[in-house]
Formats: structure tokens, C-alpha cells, sequence
């Protein structure tokens, strides 16, 4: 005979109201013709409203993990197990979606069906990181979700210090914006790295973030590592006829105000024939005039990705962006990818071997200072690193010199 | 317990085996898009393709129930394809712009609302909270849901200047990131410790290390190695308590909620920019935590009603300046706003920019 | 007789090319009727070739004074006096000038005859900071040729660890911008600190200086401690058929480029029928528009003061811009002088008992935070000191009711 | 020597008692400005009175018979007033416009240049140096001399985008302040310690309480009390020097010259700015310092093709780019340009604003 369902007249509040309520939800499962899964789900609805008369929370970490991976598994075991002893543990799976999100209603279905029939069947779609969270999980039951999970094609990810699941905007799958092709961006890299994902050995976690243009949709800039982005080099794509319609549309005044007037480097001017006047040279790939001309304005032609390192929320010495490392380079070919994965490496080898403990890379990177890092990758010195260059005139310049004639060499080479 | 199995590792898995047909075909080949209404997107492709695509709020913890149900709407729909984003909306997809508001229609029927897109409010980024992490100050999909229904009309419409991208986080370590509107647990009371545990299951180096002002030292209880914290310097931030949870950080008074503003990852226009602390000292009041809901729809209806179409929260704070925000919302002008932390000096108004 | 003109090859150089040459006048003095003063300037042409020649400084400092001040003689002496012996002594004495460096030739004239006796007559106009710096004089003239300067009613400007002499721009006298009396500012504060010009005993230097509004002709900026910009707080003042005229001069696609699409805060906009749409509110009194306008437009009609403190040159901890600690104080009746001759005070008096030795306001300030040093001075809080509120959440926030409560009084009682 | 007199602590004379009597008769009542041609201000007041400015450049380092050929011509022309600008720029004003252009003949024929108004190059920023300074790492009225002279064309005339201010600073302190151009002396090498004068002359304390890396500590040389540099960690800022002058920093090869742009004072649309280092290692090359002119015409001549009207360096090189400042001057971009001093993370691009 299955459980009483518990009392929640705290929780029941969350009933109401027109949004989605995962109270509803976890009830249906409580509630659900599954003994074993309907008993877990109602001691956890006890602890969970428990939770909201005290305040407080009631799980405790511990060690769970599959045969093979040394993380991907959250274990939560309850600190109140005894009152509530159905679940007593509760841990999570993270899996890898397949990036940016996508489905078919055939693999979610049988992703449900095997956690209807070994977890609680409450599952996260998806967390902040970017994984599929099957959550609640009896230790014996994990490694039997698991590898019915695996054998349907996805993997498992990551947690502890290693290289972490990552994430993708949607990108040229349907986004007009897409400068370089995420998805296959995120996979290649990531799969380049399962190792690391699934047997965490570095100083501490890691994360890839891949947006298509600035205006980045995956959160990149301050929530991963390693951020890539998408941009051009070449010059806008511009439609006259479509800027003179947008203009007819919005009114001259309102025009200038939404697209002129917010231009954050005066890029852009009005011509008196409704005609825009694009200063590429200006223009910093900041996508704004673009969001709101879609029709009238495009990326440039020699499309490209950016590489920002660093970014990180605050613990320790504060919030971090990450800060532009590598300005350009070509995504298109195979030879492009090779690189891209070569430098991938390049990252997390330096990382691994000069961050301290639970030291993030843009932690590491404020220790030692962006010029050793830069020389550490053997990365060349670009302007587009900086915002401006020092400021102060407490430097020792001995080497002047020799770094003057090396930037120098290189132009040279550059222009041969 | 069956056999133990190799896993295959076998990564990510292929986008294009989970897209609508229609995707994979002008897949990077996109011209224009644009919204003929609040939660529905048309993008069209070079060749003049269309897809819509219907965007619909979720509770990201979803029972299998309610995902087999959105699989049925999808089957019916959408050839069978769905997906996420990276706010945990929904997106439904169809080559066939008659199928919309039937779309429309059986989405909301099955409770789930229609909208999202463009400048409305989106879906709030969600935690763990309560219901799975080991350290949180407060619940997240309580959270999640409570202001969801009061942000019901904003995310349905698009009323808004520009996007807002509204964060939770059930503790101070912020796993929800920067955010136009940021809420986030505030401790304010060092943590207590419970030194028979320290001695037992902490590793102590690890613990002191983690302190961001130095504030954990070494110390001896009852003849027993513990730790002791300056509650001087002490900022109560929470980070000795993952490490460490005999440093019991959370309160059910002391740990409150603060609010913070002004977050922006894009680099569209504006450089990106962290949020900034505006209240703090709210309760943590579950089941609905009406005082945070109070305060921001406070912040959403002054930059409603007074900020520029393309603005973001960060950026037209920026234009009217902070002492009209503050003004317009009636929020509490604090010496904790201004910045000590390390380099906050460049949060000073080193400038003659004034706003009156 | 007289000394040998040295020879002085390389200064020589300095005679040619258009501008005119201090050289040419060094020498016009060592050539001069006055045999004492010629022999001493003929004798610094030699130790200054010297320094060409060898790329070194040849001065060091000493003791040297008045009778009744500690400060406002630049003693220095030769290391290479041996050599040349005339300008063994070559003291400097900072003489205060009317602010904005206003003269009548008489007073010019007096000037020149007093240190035509008693010094080289080489005479800078004017030092950095804003002194009539006599250059030249040998210790046992120093008391002679400062006797005279007083008695014409000049007075001794700073050195040391005391307030130092001050700098306003031209303001009311001469500048349609000005929006408060920075000469009359000037004066009055600094002639209420003579003492602590003339006898330093500040931990260190002390910096006022005086700009009429943002343009900040003085440098008020990051050359001094306490840095006074005059602003309005109403709206500005708009003449619309000034503003078609100029509309009409430059093109409305220049007008925009150069008016509406600089402005800093996006407060302007063009109306389709050529007149100005200025929002006050998102105005932050930058001052461009009015200086491309001069005609059309002018700051508001309530005007006032703002002042900035901590401004200074990269010394120990870097460079530092004075933030605003005063955003508006009116400045008209004699009320509001004495207020801020009272608040003039009230920073040095801070800054007397809590700076370290050799600290100026601004490493101070940075030191204690900027709400301590408020506190410390009793000024209210104000939103417009601070450029955006605290990004990092390491703050412990015990106090946040009271502090909350505090606020909403002063609101309250603004509001009464 | 006479008898010693009390000083008369007069304080700061009042500037009407010099002021010419239509500046006096409108004080405060000023309407409008404008320049009728380069170096000619022309000030209107409410009431329609009318004072031309004509400003003219001069030496600084002025010996008295300079002064009395200016007081000449201001007797002749001004009714007896003239005043200084903050940059030392001469100011000659009258109200009779037929006098404007025998004033500027009369003002060129005694050899000071006419100009240095609005969008020119004024008067470069004066300090000491060799003629009277006790630390000065290379001249100042030579670097002004020479300086002025190669930029005479741009002091008198209007060409460029918005006022170019330029300053010099003899040594690393600087006391020229931030300019668009600002022209310093960098030392590159660490004090050379002279120990016997140390532990005669200096008050050690202070001297290592000075430097702000700590790289001065105590030291005992043959017996006696000394200091000495961790040459690991100087910067070679020369801070040690006035305080102990047997710290010497200066050397003929080492003190080397360094560029720097971008500083700027007002507030006028862009907030303040520090200037920022461009070129180092530039020799100290008196008598005319031809590598520093040429490096300092290069930015200019940039400036003056590319900026736009109304821009300052600052804000010209922030909408066009450093990378394009660099390649349009030339100029070597190094790891010494990657700030690296407390704060300097913010000067990374922390966006993707991107320059190509
Ligand atoms: C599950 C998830 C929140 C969610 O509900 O979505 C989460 C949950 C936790 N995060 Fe997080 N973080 C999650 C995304 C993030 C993000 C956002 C992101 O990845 O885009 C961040 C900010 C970006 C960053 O990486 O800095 C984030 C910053 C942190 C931090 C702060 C790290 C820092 O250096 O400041 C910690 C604490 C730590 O690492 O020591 C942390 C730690 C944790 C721990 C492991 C708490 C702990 O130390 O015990 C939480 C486990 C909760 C649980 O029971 O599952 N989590 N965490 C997210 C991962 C789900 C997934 O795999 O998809
Ligand atoms: C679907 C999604 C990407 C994905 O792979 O999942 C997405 C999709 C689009 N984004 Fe986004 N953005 C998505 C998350 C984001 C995020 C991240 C987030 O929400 O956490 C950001 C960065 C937020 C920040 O700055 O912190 C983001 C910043 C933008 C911007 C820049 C806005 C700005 O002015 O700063 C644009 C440009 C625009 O609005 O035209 C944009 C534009 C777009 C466009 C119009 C791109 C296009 O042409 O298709 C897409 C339509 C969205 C809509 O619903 O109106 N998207 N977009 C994400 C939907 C999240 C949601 O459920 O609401
Ligand atoms: C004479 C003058 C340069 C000039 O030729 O115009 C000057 C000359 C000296 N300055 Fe200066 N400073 C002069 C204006 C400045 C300014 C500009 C200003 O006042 O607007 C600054 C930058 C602003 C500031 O105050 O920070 C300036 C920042 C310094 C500093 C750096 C202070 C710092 O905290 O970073 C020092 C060194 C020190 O104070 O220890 C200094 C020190 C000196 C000393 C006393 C050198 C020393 O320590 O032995 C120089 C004496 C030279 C002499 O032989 O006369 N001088 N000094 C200026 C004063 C003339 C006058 O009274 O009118
Ligand atoms: C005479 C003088 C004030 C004084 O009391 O001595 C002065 C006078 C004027 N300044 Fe200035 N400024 C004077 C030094 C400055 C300085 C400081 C300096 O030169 O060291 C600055 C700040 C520099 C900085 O930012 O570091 C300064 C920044 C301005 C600006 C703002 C420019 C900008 O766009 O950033 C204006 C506005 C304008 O150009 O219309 C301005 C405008 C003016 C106007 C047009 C004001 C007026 O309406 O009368 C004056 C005409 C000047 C001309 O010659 O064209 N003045 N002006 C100074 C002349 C110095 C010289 O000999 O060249
Ligand atoms: S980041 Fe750019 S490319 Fe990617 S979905 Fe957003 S707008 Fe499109
Ligand atoms: S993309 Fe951004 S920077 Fe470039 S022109 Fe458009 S608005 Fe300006
Ligand atoms: S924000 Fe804190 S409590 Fe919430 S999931 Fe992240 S680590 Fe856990
Ligand atoms: S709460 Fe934060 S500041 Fe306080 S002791 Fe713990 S880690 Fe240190
Ligand atoms: S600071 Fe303003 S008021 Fe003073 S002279 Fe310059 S422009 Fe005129
Ligand atoms: S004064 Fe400056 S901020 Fe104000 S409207 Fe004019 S340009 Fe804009
Ligand atoms: S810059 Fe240096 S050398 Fe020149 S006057 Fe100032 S303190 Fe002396
Ligand atoms: S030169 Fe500067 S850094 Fe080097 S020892 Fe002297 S004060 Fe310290």
C-alpha cells in the first residue's frame, strides 16, 4: 500500500496563480501509479514543505557516481531522512542535450519513460549550465538509469573540476545573426574534451559557452571560461531600400533616435536621402543597428569567431567578464576547427598546469596578468585585447626594445 | 544489481538528427526574422522559407506527465520536434503559418503561456533551491513561480523597452548569473560554527583558502582543531559553507534577499555590464515572497513606463542616471551602495556628469 | 668687469625655429646693465649647456625662507657651483597672482624693476599650479626682493605640506559658461587658509582649484584635492531659431553628427521641423552641445556648484581623478560662501587628522572608503557621488534597516 | 641685510583691480562667443558689449625685458590689462575691433605667435627641468621650445578636430599633469645607490615608505645603515629620488622618454580620461628632441586627418579603435602596453567590441 501524500499548506500556495506550477507537477508524480517513485516524490513534497516552514534546507552532498565516470551524478542524501526516509537520497544525472536544445518527441519520450521507471520523474529542462537534470535518484537505481540513458545516445555531464557541460545559442539553425556555426562549434569541442568531462583532473571547473553574434544568447560573456563568439571583419551587408522603408516606418526623428543616436561608437549617420552612412572602420560588431534593421542590415561576408577568456561569477576576488583573447579567427574549414581545437587544448593544458586549487582561469589569468598568459599560450599581442592600453607609469621597460622590434617583425611578416 | 556496463562515451549528441526538417534545410542560410505577435517568431530564409515558431513558458522542473503532454502538442504540431532554450522556454515550430493560433490555443489550454519573445519579460533563470542543492539560502522554483504569476502579462506581452532578462539565485555563489533584475539570498550574519563538526569532516586549509577577506583562521576548541571567524572583517558571503557546512551560514531570518540591477551579457551597444546592488534586507519570505514581487514590479514599471525603445535596464539607468532610479522606484539610497571592494573606486563619479 | 658669456653650442639651438626662445632671453639677461644678475644668468647658461651636454640635473635643495612663512621659497643650490660659481644660488620665490592671472601693466612693470634688482630677472609666467614664480635669486636677496613684492600687495603662494596656491579659470570675467564666480570662490577660500599656505602643517600638499563649469579650463580634474565646477539644475536655456540658424550652417545631417549624436546621454534629439528636443532629465550638463551652440544655447538659470575631492598625480597609488563629494551647493548670497568656507574647512580638517604622512586626500579617501570619509565629514549621502552602486556582493549588510530608515527620514523631511 | 619686516599676509589680490573695465562692466553677463579667425576670441555680452581677445603664445621662462615689450603693447593696444592663460598663453583684449589686426602685426613683429584658440594646439604644458628642478630626468622649456616650434603651423591655425592640449613633464611625476598628448620622461633602469651619502643624507623611513611596490628595504653596506632596491620588483619610477637623492635614477641613457595620449580634464561629453602610454624608450635627445617631435606629429597627423569635429584624442581613438591608432601611427604595440597596476584589468576589452 502506497504512502499517505503529505500535508503541504505552504506548498499548495504555489498552486495558484496562471504560471506552470511545479508543485502540480511533482504532485502528478507523487500521485502516479509508480509505488516506488510516487512514495519518493511525496516524503520529498514532506521536506520540501518542511523547508519552507523552517527556512532552511536538508540535503547533504556524499559520493555517487557510474562505472567508469569519475562525476555527472549530484548526490544528495537528506539530513532529515528519518522523517522523511522515501527520500533519503535524491540525487541528480546530468546529461548532455544534444546543443542548443533540440529534440524530437521520441527521445524525450523514452528519456521519460526510464526515468518514470528508475527515478522520481521529475526532470530539469535544463539547468543554467546547459544539462538535461534527471532528479531524484535512489543510489541503486543509477547506474540502471544510466546506462539505459547512454545506450540511447547521450552521454553524461559534467560536475566537479573538470570541463563542464556546455551550451550553444541556437544559431544558424535559425538565427539570421549566426556569424559561425555554434553547434557544431560546441560539439566538436566537447567531445574533444569527454575525457575531461567524465574524469574531472583539472585545478577546478571549466566551461566553453558558444554565442553566434554579440548579442550573446548562451550568457557566455560572464558565465563561462572559455567564450566564443561570433563577428565579421569585412563590412556590413546594407540594404538601402530597406533602411529608406525603416525609416518611412519608425519617422526621420525616431529613426535617428533608435538607430543613429544608438550607436555606441557614432558609426552611423543619416544621409538626406534616407540613405544610411556606415563607418565600418567605427563600428565594433555590436549587432545594435542590425536588431533593429533585420531586413535592411547583415553581418559582413568574412565571418569569423572571437575568443574571450575569464568569465566567471564572483567568488573569491570578485565577478569576472571574460576579456578578448584571441580577436579573430576562421571557423569554415576543417583546418580552421583543427586549430580551434588545438588552441582548445592549449587553454586547458595551461590551466592545468599553472592554476592554483579551485582557482577559475580568470583567476589565474588576474594572477599572473593577461601579457604572461599570452605568452605562456604563445597567442600573438593584439589591440583588440585591451580597451585602452595602461593608464599608469609604474612599469619596468627595459625590454622596449626588443618588444618594439618583435610587434614590428611581425607586421612586416604580415604584410609580405 | 545488474552487470557493471563500459559507458560509451559518446559525447554530444547531433542537433540535425533533433530538427525540424525545415531547419536542417537553411540551416545557416536565414535572412530576416520578425514577430507578427508577442510569442510567436517568423524567420525567413534566403530562399524565402518560413518557419514560426511559437514560444511557450515552462516550470523547467517538469514531471514526466507534463513532458509527454508538450510531445503530444509537438507530435500534433510540430512533425514531432521541439526545443528548449537556454531560459528553459519552449519553442514549438511549423512551416504552416494556419497552424499558429491553433498552436497557440492548445498550448495555453494545457497551461502554458504563450510569449517571451522580444521585449517582453522572459522566463526567470532557475535554480535549485530547496528542492536539491546542499547550500541554498532559499528555495528557486518557489521563487521562480511565485513571480512568474505576478510577471504573467509581462511575459505575454511585449511592453517592455527592450528584453528583460530576470535571474534567481538561492545563494550568495549566484549559479543564475548576471541579470537585468538579479534576486539573490544576501547573508548578513557570519556564519555559526559548529566546531564538534569542524574538527570532524572538514578539510581545514581548503576552508581558510576559501575565505575572500581572510576572515577564517585556524583555532583550538575543547582541545580540538577548529577553525574561528573575524567577524570583523567577515563579509558573509557563504563561501566556507560548501566546503565546510559546520559553518552554518543560512538563517532563516539573517539570510535575506537582495536585489541587484543592471546585469547585461550582450555587448549590443553597451558593453557588458555586472548588476548592481539596489535593496537588499528583503525578506526571505516563502511561499510567495510578496515583498520581492513588490519590489520588482516597482523596478518594472519605472523602466516601463520611462525608458527608450532598444534600451536594457543597465542602459537606461545609465541615460536618466542613478538618482532618478532610485527616485522613481522610492527605493533606499544606502552608504552600502557605494562600492569598497577591491577596484571600486572606478563605481565613484569621477566626472562632472550629473544628473538633477 | 663682467663674467665671459659661456659658450653654449647646444643651447644655441634653441634660438632657431619661429617660437619664441627662453635661450634669446636668457641671454638678453646675461648681456643686461646689472653686472650682479648678468654674471649669475651668464653662469646658468654654463651649468644648463652643462645639462645638455650631459643629459643631467645639476640642482639640489636646501633651506631658504622669509622672515614669518615656512613655505614659499624653492631653494636651490649648484653641484656644480665650482664651476660656475654665480648661480651657486638659484632660489625660486612663488608669488600669488590675481585669480585667472589678470595684470595691469604697472603691476607687471613693478614686478619686473623689483627683480631686476633682486634677482636674475628671469621670471615664469606662470607655474603649473598657478604661482608668478621670480626665478633666480641668491639667499641674501630672497627677504629684499620679497619685502618689495608684499609691499605692492602680493603675497607668498605654497609649498610643502600645506594648501598650495590655486588656480581659477577666467570664468565671469570673460566666459558666457560660467555658472558660478570662480574668482570671488577663489579668493575667498584661499584667503581664508593663508595660514596654512604660509605655514605648512598638513600631513601633505592641498590642492583648491576653480573651474566655471564641465569644460574645466583650470584642470581642476585630476590636478587638485579639492576640485569646484560650476553647474545648474534646472534645465538649459534654449533659443530655437539660434538653434534652425545653426541647423542651417552646419546640414541637418552635420547638425545631427555633431550635436545629437555626441551627446553623452542621448538627451537631444532633432525635431523634423529643425528645432531641438532637449530632455533635461537624461542631460548630465556636459557642456558640448552649448559650446558647438554658443548662440543657441546656455546652461539653466539655477546655478551652483559641484565639488569633486581627491584629484592627483600618480604618486604610490596611482593616478586619481577628485570624485564628487558635493553634487550642488548654491553659490550666491553671502550665506553661501560662508558654507563653503565652513566645508573648506571641514576637509582640510579631516584631511589634518586622518591622512598618513605624505598621503594626499585622495589616497586617503581610497584607504578609508568613500562612505567613511562622508561619515567622517558629516555629508549626506547622494546618489550623483557614485557612477553606478556596488557590483561585488562581499558586503556585510547587519545595518541595512537603520541605514534604510536614516534615508527615508532624510527623504521625509526633504520632502516637508 | 635690512631689517626683517613682518610680512603683510594679504592673501590673493582681487582681479578687478586688473581686469580690463569692460570685463568689469560685464562680469557674469557674457551672452555668446565666437572666433573671427584664429586666435581671436570675440566676446558678446547681453547688452551687445564687444571685447576681442587676441592670444598669443609665449616663452613662460620670460626675463623682464620680454615682459616690458609685452606691457609695451599692451599699453598701446589694451589700455594697460593683459592677462595669463592657465596654459601661459598671453591675452590681449580690446573692445575697438580696427585694432585687432595692427595688435596681432605688432604681436608677431616682437615675435609671439598669434593663435593657440579653439581647435589648435596650444601652448604645450611648462615645468622645470634642468633650469631649476632637483630630480628632472631631461629639460622643459627646451622640450617646449623645440616642441613649438615644429607645431607652430598647428598653434596658429584652426585645424584640427577639437583643442589638441599637449604636456611635457621632466620627470616621472609629472607635474605637467594629463594631456592629449603628454610627452614624460621614463626611467628604465633602477636607482643606482650611492651607500655613504645614504646614511649621511637620508631619512630611510621615509624613503621606503615611498615606493609604491616595497622594493626599498634596509640594509647594512661596509657596517654602516643603507637601503637597497629589489631590482626584481622596481618600476623605476624614480619616487625613491627626491626624498634620497643618492638614489639616482637619473642617467643619461636610461631616462628614457615616454608618449603618452588620451588624458583629459573636462567633462564635456566623454568623462575624464587618463592619458595612456603610447611610445616608451624614445631618447632624451637635447637639444631638440627630433625623435619625440617626429612621434608627436605622427599622432597628430593622424588625428587631424581621421578625427572628426568636436572629438579629443581620447574620444577620436575610442570610436575608431587603438588598433587603428596604432596602425594609422605606426606606432609598435607591446606587453608593456597590457596594463598590469592594481585595477588594470579594466582597460581589457571585456566585451566584444571588436576593431578591424
Ligand atoms: C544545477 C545548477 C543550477 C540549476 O539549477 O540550474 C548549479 C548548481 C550548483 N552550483 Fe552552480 N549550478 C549551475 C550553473 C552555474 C552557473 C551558470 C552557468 O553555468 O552558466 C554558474 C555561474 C558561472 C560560473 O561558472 O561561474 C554557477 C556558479 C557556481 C559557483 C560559483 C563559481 C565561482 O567561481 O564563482 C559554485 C560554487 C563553486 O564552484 O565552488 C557553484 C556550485 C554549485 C553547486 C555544486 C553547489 C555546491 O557547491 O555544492 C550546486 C549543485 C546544486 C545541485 O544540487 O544540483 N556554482 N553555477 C547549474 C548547473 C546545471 C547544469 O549542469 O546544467
Ligand atoms: C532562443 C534564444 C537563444 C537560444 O539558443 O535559446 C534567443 C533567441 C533570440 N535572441 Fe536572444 N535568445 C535567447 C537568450 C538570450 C540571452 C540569454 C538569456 O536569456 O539568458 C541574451 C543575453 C542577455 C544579457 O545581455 O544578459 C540574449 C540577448 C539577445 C539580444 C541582445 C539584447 C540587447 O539589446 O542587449 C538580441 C537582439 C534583439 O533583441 O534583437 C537577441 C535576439 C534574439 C533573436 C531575435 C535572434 C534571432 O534573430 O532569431 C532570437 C529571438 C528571441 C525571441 O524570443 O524574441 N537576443 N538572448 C534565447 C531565448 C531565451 C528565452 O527563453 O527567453
Ligand atoms: C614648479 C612646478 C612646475 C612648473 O614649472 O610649473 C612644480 C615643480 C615641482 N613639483 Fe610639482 N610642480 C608644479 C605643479 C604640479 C602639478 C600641477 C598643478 O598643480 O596643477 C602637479 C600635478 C597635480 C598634483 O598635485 O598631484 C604636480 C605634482 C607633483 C608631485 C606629485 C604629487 C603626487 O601626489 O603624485 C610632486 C612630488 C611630491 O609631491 O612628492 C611634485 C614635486 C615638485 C617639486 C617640488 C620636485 C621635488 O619634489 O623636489 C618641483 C619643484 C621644482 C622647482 O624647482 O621649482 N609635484 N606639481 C609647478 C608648481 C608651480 C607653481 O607653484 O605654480
Ligand atoms: C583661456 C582659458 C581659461 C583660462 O582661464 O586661462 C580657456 C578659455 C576658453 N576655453 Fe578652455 N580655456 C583654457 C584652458 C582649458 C583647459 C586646460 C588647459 O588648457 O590646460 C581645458 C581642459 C583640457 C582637458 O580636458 O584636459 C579646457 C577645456 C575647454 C573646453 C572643453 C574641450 C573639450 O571638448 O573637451 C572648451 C569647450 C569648447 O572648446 O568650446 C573650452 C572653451 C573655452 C572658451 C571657448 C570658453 C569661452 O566661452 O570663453 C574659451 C576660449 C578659449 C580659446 O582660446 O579658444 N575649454 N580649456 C585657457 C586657455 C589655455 C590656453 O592658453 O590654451
Ligand atoms: S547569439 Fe546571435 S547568433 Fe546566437 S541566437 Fe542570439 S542573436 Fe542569434
Ligand atoms: S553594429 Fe553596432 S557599432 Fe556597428 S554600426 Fe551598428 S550600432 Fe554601430
Ligand atoms: S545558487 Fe547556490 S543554492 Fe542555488 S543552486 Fe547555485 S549553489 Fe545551490
Ligand atoms: S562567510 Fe565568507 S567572509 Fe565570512 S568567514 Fe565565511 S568565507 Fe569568510
Ligand atoms: S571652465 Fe567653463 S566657465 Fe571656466 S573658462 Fe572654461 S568654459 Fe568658461
Ligand atoms: S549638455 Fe551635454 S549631456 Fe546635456 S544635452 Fe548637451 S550634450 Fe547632452
Ligand atoms: S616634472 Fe619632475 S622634474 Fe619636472 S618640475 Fe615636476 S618634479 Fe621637477
Ligand atoms: S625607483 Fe620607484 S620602484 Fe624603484 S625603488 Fe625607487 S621608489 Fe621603488
Amino acid at each position: 500500500m502506497s504512502k499517505k501524500m503529505p500535508a503541504t499548506p505552504l506548498l499548495d500556495q504555489l498552486e495558484s496563480g496562471p504560471w506552470p506550477s511545479f508543485v502540480t507537477g511533482l504532485k502528478r508524480l507523487a500521485n502516479s501509479k509508480d509505488a516506488r517513485a510516487g512514495d519518493q516524490v511525496k516524503s520529498l513534497l514532506g521536506q520540501l514543505e518542511l523547508s519552507y516552514e523552517t527556512r532552511k534546507g536538508y540535503w547533504k552532498g556524499g559520493t555517487v557516481g557510474v562505472f567508469g565516470y569519475g562525476a555527472g551524478v549530484i548526490p544528495r542524501f537528506s539530513e532529515v531522512a528519518d522523517k522523511y526516509p522515501e527520500s533519503a537520497e535524491f540525487h541528480t544525472l546530468r546529461i548532455m542535450p544534444a546543443p542548443a536544445f533540440f529534440y524530437d518527441t521520441k527521445s524525450l519520450r523514452d528519456i521519460c519513460d526510464v526515468w518514470e521507471e528508475h527515478g522520481s520523474g521529475l526532470i530539469a529542462l535544463h539547468g543554467q549550465s546547459g544539462d538535461i537534470m534527471l532528479q531524484g535518484c535512489t543510489t541503486d537505481q543509477v547506474q540502471k538509469a544510466w546506462d539505459k540513458i547512454n545506450a540511447m545516445g547521450f552521454d553524461m555531464g559534467g560536475a566537479g573540476a573538470g570541463i563542464r557541460t556546455s551550451a550553444a545559442c541556437v544559431g544558424p539553425a535559425r538565427c539570421e545573426h549566426a556569424c559561425y556555426d555554434t553547434l557544431t562549434a560546441m560539439k566538436t569541442i566537447i567531445d574533444d574534451f569527454v575525457d575531461d568531462i567524465h574524469r574531472p583532473s583539472l585545478p577546478y571547473k571549466a566551461k566553453f559557452k558558444f554565442s553566434g553574434c554579440a548579442n550573446d544568447c548562451s550568457n557566455a560573456t560572464q558565465r563561462s571560461d572559455y567564450a566564443i563568439f561570433g563577428t565579421w571583419r569585412d563590412d556590413m551587408v546594407v540594404n538601402q531600400d530597406e533602411i529608406k522603408a525603416k525609416v518611412a516606418q519608425l519617422g526621420r526623428k525616431e529613426f535617428i533616435n533608435q538607430v543613429i543616436r544608438m550607436c555606441p561608437t557614432q558609426a552611423l549617420a543619416l544621409n538626406d536621402d534616407d540613405t544610411l552612412d556606415v563607418d565600418n572602420k567605427s563600428c565594433v560588431r555590436c549587432m545594435h543597428c542590425i536588431n533593429v534593421c533585420t531586413k535592411a542590415l547583415s553581418p559582413g561576408n568574412d565571418r569569423g569567431i572571437t575568443i574571450r577568456v575569464g568569465g566567471k561569477r564572483t567568488l573569491k576576488i570578485g565577478d569576472l567578464m571574460g576579456t578578448v583573447v584571441v580577436p579573430f579567427m576562421k571557423l569554415d574549414t576543417e583546418e580552421d576547427y583543427e586549430a580551434l581545437l588545438e588552441l582548445a587544448h592549449r587553454f586547458l593544458d595551461f590551466f592545468a598546469d599553472n592554476a592554483l586549487e579551485h582557482e577559475r582561469t580568470g583567476e589565474m589569468i588576474e594572477r599572473i596578468g593577461l601579457a604572461n598568459y599570452l605568452e605562456g599560450l604563445d597567442l600573438p599581442l593584439d589591440l583588440n585585447m585591451i580597451s585602452q592600453p595602461r593608464t599608469n607609469s609604474y612599469v619596468r621597460l627595459d625590454g622596449w626594445d626588443e618588444e618594439a622590434r618583435k610587434w614590428s617583425e611581425r607586421q612586416t611578416n604580415a604584410a609580405e | 544489481m545488474s552487470e557493471l556496463r563500459r559507458p560509451i562515451e559518446s559525447g554530444v549528441p547531433d542537433s540535425k538528427n533533433f530538427m525540424h526538417p525545415m531547419l536542417v534545410k537553411n540551416y545557416g542560410q536565414w535572412a530576416w526574422h520578425d514577430r507578427p505577435q508577442p510569442g510567436v517568431l517568423r524567420h525567413v530564409a534566403k530562399n524565402g522559407d518560413t518557419i514560426y515558431t511559437v514560444k511557450a513558458g515552462s516550470q523547467r522542473q517538469l514531471d514526466v506527465f507534463a513532458i509527454r503532454e508538450i510531445c503530444d502538442i509537438a507530435d500534433e504540431f510540430c512533425e514531432g520536434y521541439i526545443r528548449f532554450t537556454v531560459r528553459s522556454s519552449m519553442e514549438f515550430m511549423t512551416t504552416d503559418e494556419t497552424k499558429v493560433a491553433p498552436l497557440i490555443k492548445r498550448l495555453e489550454a494545457a497551461g502554458y503561456p504563450v510569449g517571451g519573445t522580444g521585449n517582453s519579460v522572459g522566463l526567470i533563470s532557475h535554480t535549485q533551491g530547496w528542492l536539491h542543492c546542499d547550500i541554498p539560502g532559499t528555495d528557486a522554483s518557489g521563487v521562480v513561480k511565485a513571480l512568474m504569476d505576478e510577471l504573467f502579462h509581462e511575459f505575454k506581452h511585449e511592453e517592455m523597452p527592450n528584453r528583460v532578462k530576470i535571474t534567481t539565485s538561492c545563494c550568495q555563489i549566484n549559479c543564475g548569473g548576471q541579470g537585468d533584475i538579479a534576486i539573490n539570498v544576501q547573508h548578513t550574519k557570519p556564519p555559526v560554527i559548529n566546531h564538534d563538526l569542524v574538527s570532524m569532516i572538514c578539510e581545514r586549509p581548503t576552508v581558510v583558502a576559501r575565505c575572500p577577506v581572510a576572515a577564517i583562521r585556524p583555532a583550538v576548541v575543547n582541545g580540538k582543531p577548529t577553525l574561528e571567524v573575524d567577524e570583523k572583517k567577515c563579509v558573509c558571503c557563504g563561501a566556507c559553507y560548501p566546503p565546510c557546512p559546520p559553518m552554518q551560514i543560512n538563517d532563516p531570518i539573517n539570510s535575506k534577499i537582495a536585489i541587484w540591477v543592471g546585469g547585461k551579457h550582450s555587448s549590443t551597444r553597451s558593453k557588458p555590464a555586472f548588476h548592481k546592488l539596489v535593496v537588499a534586507g528583503l525578506p526571505n519570505n516563502a511561499p510567495r515572497w510578496p515583498e520581492v514581487a513588490e519590489v520588482v514590479k516597482q523596478i518594472l514599471a519605472a523602466y516601463k513606463q520611462d525608458a527608450r525603445p532598444w534600451e536594457r535596464m543597465n542602459e537606461w539607468i545609465g541615460r536618466i542616471g542613478w538618482p532618478r532610479f532610485f527616485e522613481m522606484t522610492g527605493l533606499p539610497f544606502t552608504k552600502y551602495h557605494i562600492d569598497n571592494w577591491r577596484g571600486g573606486r572606478s563605481n565613484l563619479n569621477a566626472s562632472t556628469h550629473l544628473h538633477f
